[in-house]
């Protein structure tokens, strides 16, 4: 276990360097400066160079990456361009709706995959499972920002039930921010929640392939006491791999959800200093975006090895 | 048309708090650098400046009680009102002016080409600015009341900390009826009422004279999607959006709780050619074969919906409302369109369908991306190619205006109401295109030094004519901005965009 | 009344193209207190008996029962499943053969087990769970009761699965093959095992088995199952003595006889089981019959009762389980003539002229030095699970090993389930690099080959067949293009000389020239075997490492690979190193014996002297639970074998101090806890590597003396 | 003898005497059974394979997809626009039809890309152990991206257009087949005839060549159905974004992203590419899934496992009508 903590920390550093430096290339590989959005449209170049000298870009790109990555082993990950604050201080302001997003979908989908999958289990014949393999391939087959367009269409014009965009801020008023993420969060969930409900009938059909049931069945052990006790704990084993890894679309999926619904998120705020080349922001967001990943997975496998005993115990 | 309209009889109220949806986010609200009409929307209630234009396109006195003018037309002695204050509380003295033309001439492009013609500016008294000029400069007081990149006026401590860069958010020190109060990035900028500021006495006019803000918070909340901007009107979540698609002005005619105007001004949008050796348009015939190929009426139809957005075509560089500078001399060059002839034109100067024409555009500005393509398909119907690459805004500009050797062709749109000719900014040196001409040079020169009115006018028909007889670049139509608000809002301007004082939210 | 009361059950799959009766026309019946072992080939039904008696089948695929099965009166063919339910599990139980995969492997022991005790206080079940693990033969039930199925060894998992059966007090215990995959000394553990508690509760016991050998020792009737029915059914003994079925009979006869070196062929049934699907109008066994008639090919028989039952030495008392059925036409009939052409059968082929090849006069062909290999534990994968258990110490599956293949020997190595056999033969066919010592091959030191000629060169004189005859071969290769394999890359033949060679390879192991179209799926097992076989000689080699080439295959095939084996080797002069469990086998076909245990070989013996008495107590111990048919114990001598729960798995023994086998062994002193016992010759055919050899010790009964037990003397 | 999986319905599969009357009778009988088999795989199939032709033989049909009306913009169905017109007036239908070539073509393109590189990979790093740690570090790093974060950080080095986006999001994906292929390959590599060929002095890439890749075929097809579906949704992604292929070259993507602006003025415009998406998506999962059915053994067992409740349910109610 520590062994293995010690090996993700490892692989954490290294992915973390990599994207970094990636990162750091690849954004100034880019044509366009920080200087021509911030004076827009209708700047002259003249102008664009005198800002763009007037924000130190224009040393050797190697010196300034130096410069960057020292500081940013220092957690200073520098000062963004648009909004001459902390880096890491606009990372922190905009994390609260991009995680709740992602978090409550988790939670909600987890929760409602766990019996829409059971029932399919426990009833093969009901119309409910066998309509469960279309209807959950009709859910990961949805592109989030169409469902979420078409979502703003019907309920948000002619149902007018939630707001169609914007975002107030959730800390401060709970009841009336979470409104305006109902519809976001129902999107996420449509992708996630179809692909925990696949995953999760196709590992409980596994385990029902498993012998060990035979032996249940022999024991004169109820049917029902077979599927809860003994197949979903089981069949729960590899979500948790598959919900960890779904946290990364969750957040490539915000980046579309936050643009369509104009949520102040990590996403939006990506892709706002990417048309800003805001060089700061974006390098300190997809450094942030990746370490959560990395962690996230982390977590479902340290996750996985505690509630797996083949793997716990040796 | 023009200055506040009173579309309801009723009395202003004083309160309520209005959530205006911006197509996205002004990245800062300094209005003296920043060029896009993001930061202008919500920086024009925040900052002012010696002089503004009234309706009519003159400029009048803002923060400045009146000037006098030498009789050599060398020197300025600029009077400054003595009661305004800065929102964080001090009084604005002549040391503020000072430091904020100072800036303006650094940072701004109307304020570097009057820079070239400024000796000095002093102040005699703390009521007084005085500006000697090397030559004699006849849009000067024009230039100080320019709409893009303005002559603002700020702290003198502001001006000179920011320097060139950007005022920081927390710098954002103006004197208009309303102050900044919050600016969330990527989210919204909250402005409030100002209750220090001191209003002119004289009627409002356009930008000029009295203003009163009754309304107590206005919140541009940052919404990119037009159609998501509508949706939000329609269901009282804005009550008021920056750019509602103007496809929608027919079903919002009618619409009993939205208000639907075309206003009076907006962009003129504009054909960029590269003028350099690597690309065939730097032939005079290409171009006007170009211009004949165009069928504008089609590109405007296509580009900004019903014809209330673009008409009048005429192929001025300004709109009509903007008297002084509106000619239409050269029309009939502009209106030609013939293809057959364009095509000719078009093999004479070398453009074939083995050349592809390189069309860069963005979608980030969606009508600059429509006029391409309504281009693109036109070219191809005389049998040419076409090779259209689509970049994301500053791409866009870095490509256009550091590369010469890869385009030949993009669009833009620009300001459709300037004070002088040297505010037009497709003619301006340094644009992208890199058009050189003596003869507009010598025009511009001239129109210096005219004295009166009448004269400059002529030259204005000169440059108009000149426009189009070389094509530095192609104006293909104006097109006008769409205000689409709750009925709620009373008394609002129909001026400009988003003019939140003298307007009240109905009770 | 018996317990169980089965008559003409059959069990009817239903397929979606068509129905097929896997299973048809089966009675037998069992008397509490009784056994009844179920034996037969692969496939031929015995699962589907037991499962559909259990009515367990129908909730993996749609099955249709019919017929009559009664359960102390009780009809388990149109019970209801709630009134199923009210049996399984409290009145019958059943142990399945794959313990790995039959217990949950998430949840601990003691839950699994307290869940199979019905109307019970959780508290007292896991008394009772603790009991019976102890009673099962697990030494620290307690803690046992806490581990997950993946701590416990395959032999203590089979442990607490028979303990898990017996929670409920079954009056009948079905066991599906229930040591199959295990080794013969926890084989014979678990059989005395349950043998034990058949006797303590007067439980019904119905065994289903492949191996004739179990049945002889455990049964007290025997019932023969064949592609779905059941051929014939009767007392154990009288079955062993007198077979009436051919196929009986057959089944027996294939079972190889110690000691029977250089005696001629295997005894060998020819085709193979043919699959439930396949229509036959008359007897399913009728094209591998040889007593085969025009009535047998014509119509079915039925399941009859035969007189002339010969009264068996220990006579049976009770009427009814000396009553003989046999589904036959022409069923044998223990006449002389008869009983004159079974011996035959096992004694009258002309003893082979061929040279003893055990003699240490033959040159040294492979020599191994002081080989080792040790395995760092996780070298193969990075994966998580691997991982966690990198901290585990290196596994020396190969211990400082040194001997020599003569030239021509037919050398078999035998041992318990990880004692490291298959990493040896990997070794010596190259197919892994050895830790450190040498393999000399003719002379020429060949460890550490460089270049692709050099180990083309040894390639063509080493090569390997593997245990798994589906493995073994491509899929995706037609037979041709697999034994083309080896042809191209180590031989230059032409394309058109090639092509003859292969013909030749099929019919060097008997198959049809067609076959060089066919796809493995399209093979049976042995067959598939014959094909590697082929590839094997293809390139005319010297050596052979044969991994355990039988073990998936039926006795009745097992015999025609030996055989053919044996016929090459004839031919070709090939030496073989023959790796298997099946001590039977063994002793009839090979030349010498080496004996491995924990990575080490603890003894190297001829056949002969290895049945003349083994000198290591590891190799008596093999011998000792190796079941025979012919030679069987009795039920006294069974129970005398100890339940110890020691198997390699669980041997926790430092292997690099002292003999490896001390804490198993029976005459262990103190200087088998400190000095390692070198392999050293006991007498000039045997050496072992033992502190205290046995041979000496032991009564040596004369190789004729074995064979004279075969003629059903007891 | 051998431990066996509950279920076994090899024996059942009797061959059907009638086969062998030539190519098209069998092909015939073949996807007869598999409809008795499994016939929601074979509808699923048959619908991508309709969306495929019409997207290949449609616009020859249809009118130009690019022809520019501005008087008629933005109109509702109608007998000359069954679909209606988009903000230039053309027609929706014929874009949606040529979007789909641009579209599928775009998803084969970068399943193409993903399929080579990573087969190559996965085989490489499965066969040898001395590659597979750095690389599959490298691959564990693309993967430790959200796909649309990384695709778009390429993207705007790439340049936006066809190249750029089948590169990027063929790097996204190439891990994916990566993982499959290596562990596959892990698997098969065990295999006895891996050995036997190994023993007969085989060399490793012929290995590969001959054993290991013909053996890891029907999983990486499997996977590549997969990835087709994920291409075509992340193709979307990124087109809607303005990233992908640019307009006007339709896309069913970029079409999304250009009706977004008229989403109440012309709903044609909006829902139809998306639904386009959605169905193509789809039948392909749908297709995959049943392509594993047959393939994998675990997988066609638990299909037969729900198969066959299904018929015991179905006996037992006849049962029920009889007693
Ligand atoms: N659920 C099933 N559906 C269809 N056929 C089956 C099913 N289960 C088993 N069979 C077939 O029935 C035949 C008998 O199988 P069974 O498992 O009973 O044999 P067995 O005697 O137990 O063999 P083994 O010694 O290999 O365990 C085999 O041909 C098998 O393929
Ligand atoms: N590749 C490997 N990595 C690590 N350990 C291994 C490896 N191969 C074998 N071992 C270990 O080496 C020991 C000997 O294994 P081997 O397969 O040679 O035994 P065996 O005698 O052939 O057993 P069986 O009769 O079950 O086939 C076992 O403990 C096994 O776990
Ligand atoms: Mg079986
Ligand atoms: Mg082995
Ligand atoms: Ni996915």
């Amino acid at each position: 276990m520590a062994r293995l903590l010690i090996r993700r920390l490892r692989d954490l550093v290294i992915v973390l360097i990599l994207v970094g430096t990636a990162m750091f290339f690849i954004i100034r590989l880019v044509p366009g400066q920080p200087a021509t959005a911030m004076l827009g449209p209708y700047a002259t170049q003249d102008q664009i160079d005198a800002l763009t000298k007037a924000m130190h870009l224009d040393g050797p790109l190697i010196l300034q990456y130096f410069g960057w990555i020292t500081n940013a082993a220092t957690g200073d990950l520098g000062t963004s361009i648009t909004f001459s604050q902390p880096v890491t201080k606009v990372i922190i302001d905009h994390a609260v709706p991009t995680i709740f997003m992602a978090v409550a979908s988790t939670i909600m989908s987890v929760a409602l995959a766990v019996p829409l999958a059971l029932k399919a289990a426990a009833k093969p014949r009901s119309l409910w499972a066998r309509l469960l393999s279309p209807v959950t391939a009709f859910g990961l087959a949805l592109p989030s920002f169409w469902l979420a367009l078409m979502l703003v269409l019907f309920l948000g014009v002619f149902v007018e039930i939630f707001p169609v965009s914007g975002y107030v801020d959730l800390l401060s008023h709970p009841i009336e921010g979470l409104r305006y993420l109902v519809l976001p969060i129902v999107v996420l969930m449509s992708h996630q929640l179809a692909l925990f409900v696949a995953t999760l009938r196709e590992s409980i059909s596994g385990e029902l392939l498993n012998l060990y049931l035979r032996t249940g069945r022999a024991k004169g052990v109820k049917e029902r006491t077979l599927l809860y006790r003994h197949v979903l704990p089981n069949a729960l084993l590899p979500t948790i791999t598959v919900a960890g890894a779904s946290f990364g679309h969750l957040l490539g999926g915000a980046i579309v959800l936050e643009m369509v619904f104009v949520i102040p998120g990590w996403g939006l705020t990506l892709y706002n200093g990417i048309q800003a080349r805001d060089y700061p922001l974006i390098l300190g967001l997809t450094l942030t975006i990746a370490v959560l990943f990395v962690i996230v997975n982390l977590i479902a496998d340290l996750l996985y090895i505690v509630a797996d005993p083949k793997v716990r115990v040796r | 048309t023009g200055g506040s309209a009173n579309d309801a009889p009723s009395s202003p109220v004083q309160g309520g708090a209005v959530v205006a949806a911006l197509s996205g986010d002004p990245q800062t609200l300094d209005m003296a650098q920043n060029t896009g009409s993001l930061t202008i929307r919500v920086a024009i209630n925040i900052f002012e400046q010696l002089f503004v234009i009234d309706k009519n396109y003159q400029p009048a006195p803002m923060l400045a009680s009146g000037y006098e003018k030498s009789a050599d037309g060398l020197t300025y002695t600029i009077k400054l009102r003595s009661d305004v204050k800065f929102h964080n509380g001090d009084r604005m003295t002549a040391g503020d002016v000072i430091a904020s033309l100072k800036r303006w001439q650094l940072v701004s492009a109307v304020g570097k080409s009057v820079a070239k013609d400024v000796a000095s500016i002093a102040s005699t008294d703390p009521q007084a600015v005085t500006i000697t000029l090397h030559q004699p400069r006849y849009s000067f007081i024009d230039d100080l009341a320019a709409t893009t990149q303005p002559a603002i006026i700020v702290p003198a401590a502001v001006a000179e900390e920011a320097g060139t860069s950007p005022i920081a958010d927390d710098k954002i020190i103006g004197t208009g009826p309303y102050k900044l109060k919050e600016y969330k990035h990527g989210q919204s900028v909250v402005l409030v009422r100002f209750d220090g500021y001191s209003s002119r006495d004289d009627t409002s006019s356009g930008l000029a004279g009295a203003k009163k803000a009754y309304i107590d918070t206005i919140e541009f909340r940052f919404v990119p999607d037009p159609a998501q901007q509508l949706n939000g009107l329609k269901s009282g979540q804005f009550q008021w959006a920056q750019s509602v698609n103007a496809d929608e002005y027919e079903a919002l005619k009618n619409s009993p709780n939205l208000k639907a105007r075309v206003a009076d001004s907006g962009l003129v949008a504009t054909i960029l050619i590269n003028h350099s050796a690597d690309s065939s348009f730097s032939d005079l015939k290409a171009r006007q074969a170009l211009n004949m190929a165009i069928d504008k009426k089609a590109m405007a139809q296509a580009s900004f919906g019903p014809k209330e957005f673009w008409s009048p075509l005429s192929g001025a560089l300004v709109f009509s409302v903007d008297k002084p500078m509106y000619s239409q001399a050269g029309k009939d060059i502009y209106e030609t369109f013939d293809p057959k002839k364009a095509k000719k034109l078009f093999e004479a100067a070398g453009v074939t369908a083995n050349k592809p024409i390189r069309l860069v555009t963005t979608q980030t500005y969606p009508k600059y991306y429509q006029m391409a393509v309504v281009l693109q398909s036109q070219l191809e119907k005389l049998g040419l190619k076409t090779d259209m690459q689509v970049y994301d805004f500053p791409t866009m500009i870095s490509k256009i205006s550091t590369d010469s050797s890869n385009w030949d062709i993009s669009f833009s749109a620009y300001n459709g109401t300037v004070t002088s000719p040297s505010q037009v900014l497709p003619l301006a040196p340094n644009r992208p295109g890199e058009f050189h001409s003596g003869d507009l040079d010598t025009l511009k020169a001239k129109y210096q030094i005219s004295k009166d009115p009448a004269e400059a006018k002529k030259i204005v028909d000169q440059i108009q004519q000149l426009v189009w007889e070389e094509l530095p670049v192609i104006s293909v139509a104006p097109n006008k901005v769409f205000d689409v608000y709750s009925t709620s809002l009373k008394d609002v301007s129909t001026f400009t965009q988003s003019i939140f004082w003298n307007c009240y939210l109905a009770a | 009344m018996p317990l169980l009361d089965v008559s003409g059950f059959r069990v009817t799959a239903v397929g979606i193209d068509a129905s097929v009766d896997l299973v048809d026309n089966v009675s037998f019946s069992v008397e509490r207190g009784e056994t009844l072992c179920i034996v037969g080939e692969s496939g031929s039904g015995k699962t589907v008996t037991a499962l559909s008696l259990m009515r367990l089948l129908e909730f993996t695929s749609s099955v249709e029962l019919s017929g009559e099965a009664r359960f102390d009166g009780f009809d388990l063919v149109g019970a209801s499943r709630r009134e199923m339910s009210q049996i399984r599990g409290r009145r019958v139980s059943m142990i399945f053969q794959e313990c790995m995969e039959a217990l949950n492997p998430t949840k601990r022991i003691g839950p699994q087990l307290v869940e199979a005790a019905h109307g019970m206080q959780e508290s007292r079940a896991r008394e009772k769970a603790a009991d019976l693990l102890a009673q099962v033969g697990i030494s620290d039930p307690e803690s046992c009761l806490g581990m997950y199925p993946h701590q416990l060894s395959g032999g203590m998992q089979q442990r607490a699965m028979i303990a898990m059966s017996l929670m409920c007090d079954p009056e009948l215990l079905i066991a599906d093959e229930p040591t199959t995959a295990l080794d013969v000394t926890i084989q014979a553990e678990i059989l005395t095992l349950l043998l034990n508690l058949q006797r303590e509760r007067n439980m019904a016991i119905i065994l289903i088995t492949h191996d004739m050998g179990i049945a002889a020792e455990v049964a007290d009737k025997i019932a023969v199952m064949y592609a779905g029915r059941l051929v014939e059914e009767g007392a154990c003994q009288q079955m062993l003595l007198a077979p009436k079925h051919p196929y009986t009979k057959a089944l027996l006869d294939c079972i190889p006889r110690p000691g029977r070196v250089g005696r001629g062929d295997l005894m060998t049934i020819p085709g193979f089981v043919p699959s439930p699907a396949e229509q036959l109008g008359g007897c399913r066994y009728a094209d591998r019959c040889a007593f085969v008639t025009e009535e047998c090919t014509g119509t079915e028989p039925q399941l009859a009762v035969t007189s002339g039952a010969p009264t068996g030495r220990s006579g049976a008392t009770n009427p009814e389980t000396r009553m003989r059925r046999v589904a036959c036409w022409n069923p044998l009939a223990i006449d002389n003539a008869s009983m004159a052409r079974l011996a035959a059968d096992v004694t009258s082929e002309a003893p082979d002229n061929r040279r003893r090849v055990g003699e240490p006069t033959r040159p040294g062909y492979l020599a191994l030095g002081s080989v080792s290999k040790v395995y760092a534990g996780n070298a193969r994968s990075e994966s998580m699970k691997s991982n966690s258990t990198a901290g585990l110490s290196a596994v020396r599956a190969v211990d400082d090993v040194s001997f020599t293949f003569r030239r021509g020997e037919f050398f078999c190595l035998v041992g318990e389930s990880g004692s490291g056999k298959t990493t040896l033969g990997r070794l010596i066919s190259r197919l892994e690099p050895v830790t450190t010592g040498t393999l000399t091959l003719d002379g020429a030191d060949v460890t550490h080959l460089r270049g692709r000629s050099a180990d083309r060169n040894f390639r063509r004189h080493v090569q390997v067949i593997f245990q798994d005859p589906n493995g073994s071969l491509d899929p995706r290769q037609t037979v041709g293009q697999a034994l083309a394999e080896p042809l191209k890359s180590l031989v230059k033949l032409s394309t058109s000389d090639r092509t003859d060679r292969i013909n030749q390879l099929l019919d060097e192991v008997n198959l049809p020239r067609s076959y060089v179209h066919k796809r493995p799926s399209e093979l049976s097992g042995g067959q598939r075997q014959r094909v590697a076989i082929a590839r094997a000689v293809a390139t005319s080699p010297k050596l052979i490492v044969a991994d355990e080439p039988t073990s998936a295959l039926d006795v009745s095939v097992q015999g025609q690979i030996v055989n053919l084996l044996r016929r090459l080797q004839a031919e070709h002069e090939l030496t073989y190193l023959f790796i298997t469990h099946n001590l039977s086998l063994v002793l009839s076909v090979a030349d010498r014996i080496g004996v491995m245990y924990l990575g080490t070989i603890v003894e190297i013996a001829s056949a002969e002297a290895l049945i003349a008495g083994p000198a290591h107590p590891y190799t008596q111990m093999l011998l000792a639970a190796n079941p025979d048919p012919h030679n069987p114990r009795s039920r006294d001598e069974r129970s005398a074998v100890t339940v110890d729960g020691l198997d390699t798995e669980t041997a926790n023994v430092d292997t690099s101090i002292g003999c490896s086998f001390r804490d198993r062994c029976p005459r262990r002193q103190s200087i088998c806890d400190t000095d390692k016992p070198p392999l050293a010759p006991i007498n000039d055919e045997q050496r072992t590597a033992c502190h205290f050899p046995l041979v000496a010790s032991r009564h040596q009964p004369t190789p004729s003396a074995l064979v004279k037990q075969d003629d059903y003397s007891y | 003898m051998s431990s066996q999986l509950a279920l076994d319905t090899t024996a059942l599969s009797i061959r059907d005497p009638k086969v062998g009357k030539g190519k098209f009778a069998r092909l015939r009988l073949g996807l007869a059974a598999l409809w008795r088999r499994d016939a929601p795989t074979i509808i699923w199939g048959a619908i991508f394979v309709l969306i495929l032709l019409v997207s290949a033989v449609g616009p020859l049909l249809l009118q130009s997809y690019s022809a520019i009306d501005p008087s008629a913009r933005l109109a509702g169905p109608r007998s000359a626009h069954w679909l209606g017109t988009d903000e230039y007036g053309r027609d929706i239908l014929a874009r949606i039809v040529y979007a789909g070539r641009t579209s599928l073509g775009i998803g084969l393109a970068i399943t193409g890309m993903a399929l080579v590189l990573g087969t190559f990979i996965g085989t490489l790093t499965g066969f040898y152990d001395r590659l597979s740690g750095p690389i599959m570090r490298l691959m564990d790093g693309i993967m430790a991206f959200p796909a649309i974060v990384l695709a778009i950080a390429l993207l705007i080095v790439l340049r936006s257009g066809v190249w750029g986006e089948i590169i990027a999001l063929g790097t996204v994906f190439t891990p994916h087949i990566a993982r499959v292929v290596r562990s596959r390959v892990l698997s098969l590599r065990e295999k006895g005839y891996v050995a036997a060929a190994r023993s007969a002095a085989v060399s490793g890439p012929r290995i590969l060549l001959t054993h290991i890749l013909p053996n890891s075929a029907s999983t990486i097809l499997v996977q590549t159905v997969f990835i087709y579906a994920s291409a075509l949704l992340a193709d979307s992604s990124l087109s809607f974004l303005g990233l992908g292929v640019q307009p006007p070259t339709p896309t069913w993507g970029n079409m999304v992203g250009e009706a977004r602006a008229f989403i109440t003025i012309a709903p044609t415009f909006i829902v139809f590419p998306g639904i386009m998406i959605v169905l193509s998506v789809m039948s392909l999962n749908l297709l995959g899934e049943g392509i594993r059915g047959l393939i994998d053994t675990r997988a066609r067992a638990i299909l037969d496992l729900e198969r066959s409740r299904k018929d015991r349910l179905s006996r037992a109610r006849k049962a029920g009508r009889r007693g």
